[in-house]
């Protein structure tokens, strides 16, 4: 693991307070496995911010992060010019065991800012042989992003909170039936990530999870999940932040 | 050339750089950025007699220029540490600082007699500081006569130097000093944590789980040095400084006002190099105060 | 329409907010930004019995998001401020808080008494907490018994409510608060500053010629929230919030930790306007998180 | 008094760590007198960082600072660029009372970066038909700046520490014969201005002071100088920066 500088290359808002960065590091792009993420220095932050690797093109020495503008440290990132150069360790963490997946059916469920990890997760699949179903949710039609990508990755269902685009109400609203699922993949908030798992019992799934993080390396005992494992527990920064369902106490 | 190096009781530093308690773990993830042996020592997160699972989550929140942690003393236990943590560490050539807390003074005991085998680890620090346990904790870090029965029972027990760390959250730093020192301390760690609280206006409720956490970072660093500073003047005993150090010129106002070492915590999670980074920077700022040596610079920020 | 407005003992404040102490003077150099009439009320900077002079210079330094302070208490006297000072803010539609201090009791007894036919003023702020003077101040601020003696002998004396404003250098606030509150407190002022220090490298003594100063700023906010908190489930009066206030959202936090009003010290040396920018954006904050006055915002961080 | 938002039209180095900037502010440069102050915002500090005034130009709507770059404050400072907007406050203070200096023989004594001050009062003292001689005292020749400008308004010696540039040691032994001099100003540090002043005992002087500054107008008491007058002191940020010899006590 290593402090990589990352030169912003393209910076877009795709949609409400969402904004796109492609990001130039050469070794970042070649190791980022799906699912991992990256922990950004903010100017002036004492903190980093975990952000996902929403996508890579090795080929362009690319990773693209999505990042929705919650509090001061992912607007003063939002506000950075393209040519500035973002100090971040990484990539950090376990991704989703995509060999395990290989020529299955995927179902990917994503909530809000839960969805970035899962379209680079996504197209990796893909190439793998994977059929892909894809279930988003969003507040409401402002804030979504990234529909056409997941289209051409598989059917993909839109859903809003309030109605406003696609179906309305939750994503487990929208859960395919069990059977047509071989292995699922969901990031999002905990209740959502609840939900799913508990919509989809006995369907074997990985989710990815969220905590407030300090080191963000396994250090600092900050990111604990409660596992049924002889220690008691996880760490979303180090072992996770995807994990097996079961292997942690949602 | 400057000479970084510094003896201090059971240590024999190459540089008086260390990370502090809690905030490296017990060093394995900093070992993937480099060679752990550039450091003058570590100081492992806290040991207690059994694991401990600590606090819920959230742990840790930001706040200007340093941050709020409530972690809980989550550890593996004294003997899984000695088990497997240590042999990790005792590869590189580092000295091993042991920091231990317990719940009772019995705990203590049992938890720094459990080091006394282990000839890898060259000195305990005895955590009676901790804001975030509600047992023990805070209790023997406020009063002078606790923390004086506490650090003389673990001495009692343990074959090694104990530097016993105290608590900011005090009306009277040099009374507690002067408490354990008469108790038979080898050193003193200052500072832990100022006890903070940061309220979370969407939810309305404290952010950090167990409501209150300690407050680490640049921010406090003031308190830290007037409090080396204060303690320098009333003691005998060596102080390794904390509290907000992220470079090389921090480390100096440290020793200025009295410290023999410097312990850097928070800005390891800013820049996992940090401390590699203050220990390269260290002898050009030292040259360029007029010092030869860290000896040399050790409570020169008190006249003559 | 939010409702700001917030009645305490004395004041009846039109909103929650004014300047702090020793941050404003007495209002003269403000008044030449904005209408002073804007600000819920005005704490006067320290009096003292005669006029003081204070520490030698340099009395401030900047800190990673804070400053020290060690101005020591210069003022011109009591009976100048009423002469003089007092007149002056009394123009302005707000209320007036007299800050006073002293070195013995009888001097606090002494500076409240005169203030007794001064009916422009409205409360005392009872200062037994500044770090910058070496007799009085700290003791009286840091021993729960010396603290209710000079908050009893005050209160017996004047004929105005009291608020008694605590030193966070303490091992137990509410200690503290509980013992001002039985003394007849009737209200308390939450946070003073935090002892602290600075090096000066290339002098190699401390930045302040006091050597120690009092740190204020955003970095104190988490020790003050803290504080307020604690205090506010262990007293009934009420309590007026400060430290590192700097925007209306800060003021909401310490609302919801429990303070029913809020004072603005160091963040008028950055921004002269920010207590009528806070004014004027209170309200929305407030509409944001649900809150339709400052008084239902009070004290809603500790659940229900 | 206001704050004033102070957009920076040009930058440039003049010296070793000495930065001229040349600020756009219509209301600033109206009213700003020789000797008085700006207090100057610095993005991420808690306290302002008092700068003099070094020259005004009432047509063009700017005031020029001339500012050393000696901390972590004025190196922010240094790296705005050209466009960005600086907040200050003022213009702030007592400056010189030049309305009782016409028509005489003024010597201005600047050290380092007091020396500032010091050009916008010549210039001014110049229209109102003075006669000037300057005595600038740098540390050395890199550090020297403005001697061109000083020379257009009069008789000027430079003097430095090591002896790089001009004379050699401190600007007292360059200072001329008392009786030449009908008023003095002088701006440095506390040893200098001490220095000059009992050199130049019985001539009419004034000096600008600098101290460490929290509010920056009166109200905090953190920039006091000892005084004779009936209260003890002086505010050297409201009552000075400039005060006559004699009124404060060094
Ligand atoms: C492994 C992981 C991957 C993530 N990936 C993405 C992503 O791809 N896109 C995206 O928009 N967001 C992602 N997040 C959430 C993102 O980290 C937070 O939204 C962000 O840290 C908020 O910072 P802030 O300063 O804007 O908010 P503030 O509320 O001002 O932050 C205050 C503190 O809380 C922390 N914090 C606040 N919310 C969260 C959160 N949800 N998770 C972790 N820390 C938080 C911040 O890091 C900071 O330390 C991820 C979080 C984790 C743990
Ligand atoms: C009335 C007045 C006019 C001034 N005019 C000029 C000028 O025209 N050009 C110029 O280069 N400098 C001038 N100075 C000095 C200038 O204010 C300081 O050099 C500057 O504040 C240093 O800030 P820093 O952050 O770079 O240094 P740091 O040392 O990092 O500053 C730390 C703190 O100390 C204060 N400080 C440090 N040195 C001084 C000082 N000498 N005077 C006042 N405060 C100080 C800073 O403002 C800050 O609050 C003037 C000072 C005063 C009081
Ligand atoms: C996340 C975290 C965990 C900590 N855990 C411990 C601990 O286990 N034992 C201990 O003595 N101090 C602990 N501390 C306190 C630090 O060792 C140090 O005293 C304090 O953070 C001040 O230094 P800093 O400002 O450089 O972080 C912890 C601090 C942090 C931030
Ligand atoms: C320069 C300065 C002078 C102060 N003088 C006084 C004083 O005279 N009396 C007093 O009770 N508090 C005094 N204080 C403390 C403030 O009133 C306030 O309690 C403290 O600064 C915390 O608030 P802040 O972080 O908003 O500044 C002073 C603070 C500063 C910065
Ligand atoms: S953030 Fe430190 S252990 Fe995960
Ligand atoms: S700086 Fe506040 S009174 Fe001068």
């Amino acid at each position: 693991m290593r402090k990589e500088p990352l030169r912003i290359q393209q910076k877009h808002q795709i949609a409400k307070d969402t904004i796109e960065m492609v990001l130039q590091n050469n070794r970042v792009s070649k190791c980022a496995k799906p699912g991992q993420f990256i922990h950004l220095s903010v100017n002036g932050h004492t903190l980093r911010r975990p952000i996902s690797i929403a996508d890579v093109n090795k080929q362009a020495g690319t990773v693209t992060l999505l990042f929705k503008v919650v509090g001061k440290g992912t607007s003063a990132l939002a506000n950075l010019h393209v040519d500035e150069v973002i100090d971040g360790i990484g990539p950090i963490g376990n991704g989703f065991p995509i060999d395990r997946m290989q020529d299955s059916t995927v179902l990917l469920i994503g909530g809000g800012i839960g969805v970035p990890p899962l379209y680079y997760l996504g197209k990796e699949l893909s190439k793998q042989g994977c059929q892909i179903t894809a279930v988003l949710g969003f507040q409401s039609l402002n804030y979504v992003f990234y529909e056409e990508q997941f289209r051409q990755l598989g059917e993909t269902v839109i859903v809003t909170e309030d109605g406003s685009y696609g179906l309305k109400g939750l994503v487990t609203a929208a859960l395919p039936d069990k059977k047509q699922v071989d292995v699922f993949c969901t990031c999002g908030p905990v209740p959502m990530l609840k939900a799913v798992t508990s919509n989809l019992q006995g369907v074997p799934g990985y989710i990815s999870m969220e905590e407030r993080m300090g080191c963000g390396v396994g250090a600092c005992f900050a990111c604990i999940v409660p596992s049924n494992n002889e220690i008691g527990y996880k760490k979303i920064c180090k072992d996770g932040p995807v994990f097996a369902v079961g292997e942690v106490i949602l | 050339m400057i000479n970084t190096s510094i003896e201090l009781p059971g240590l024999s530093l190459k540089n008086p750089i260390m990370p502090a308690s809690g905030c490296f773990g017990f060093g394995r993830e900093y070992s993937q950025f480099y060679d752990l042996g550039k450091l003058g020592a570590v100081m492992m997160k806290a040991a207690t007699e059994n694991m401990r699972l600590g606090n819920p989550t959230p742990r840790v929140t930001e706040t200007e220029s340093g941050m709020l942690n409530a972690i809980g003393l989550q550890n593996p236990g004294v003997h899984t540490i000695i088990e497997e943590e240590v042999p990790f560490l005792a590869q590189y050539d580092t000295c091993i600082i042991a920091n231990i807390a317990g719940s009772t003074k019995e705990e203590y005991e049992r938890v720094a007699y459990a080091f006394n085998d282990v000839k890898t680890v060259h000195a305990l620090e005895l955590n009676i500081s901790c804001p975030n346990v509600t047992a023990g904790g805070v209790q023997f870090g406020t009063d002078h006569n606790i923390a004086a029965q506490v650090t003389m029972a673990v001495k009692k027990v343990s074959n090694k130097p104990v530097y016993v760390k105290l608590s900011p959250n005090v009306s009277n730093i040099v009374e507690m000093a002067k408490a354990v020192e008469a108790a038979g301390a080898d050193g003193l760690s200052l500072i832990n944590t100022l006890t903070g609280m940061q309220i979370h206006l969407p939810s309305k409720t404290p952010v950090l789980a167990n409501k209150t956490g300690g407050l680490s970072g640049p921010a406090i660093k003031p308190v830290a040095i007037r409090m080396v500073y204060e303690v320098y003047e009333h003691v005998s005993i060596p102080i390794i400084g904390m509290g907000g150090v992220s470079t090389a010129t921090d480390v100096l106002e440290f020793l200025l006002a009295g410290a023999s070492a410097v312990a850097v915590g928070t800005a390891n999670f800013q820049n996992p190099y940090v401390c590699p980074e203050i220990i390269d920077a260290l002898p050009t700022v030292l040259k360029e105060n007029g010092f030869r040596s860290v000896e040399d610079a050790i409570g020169k920020g008190h006249g003559i």
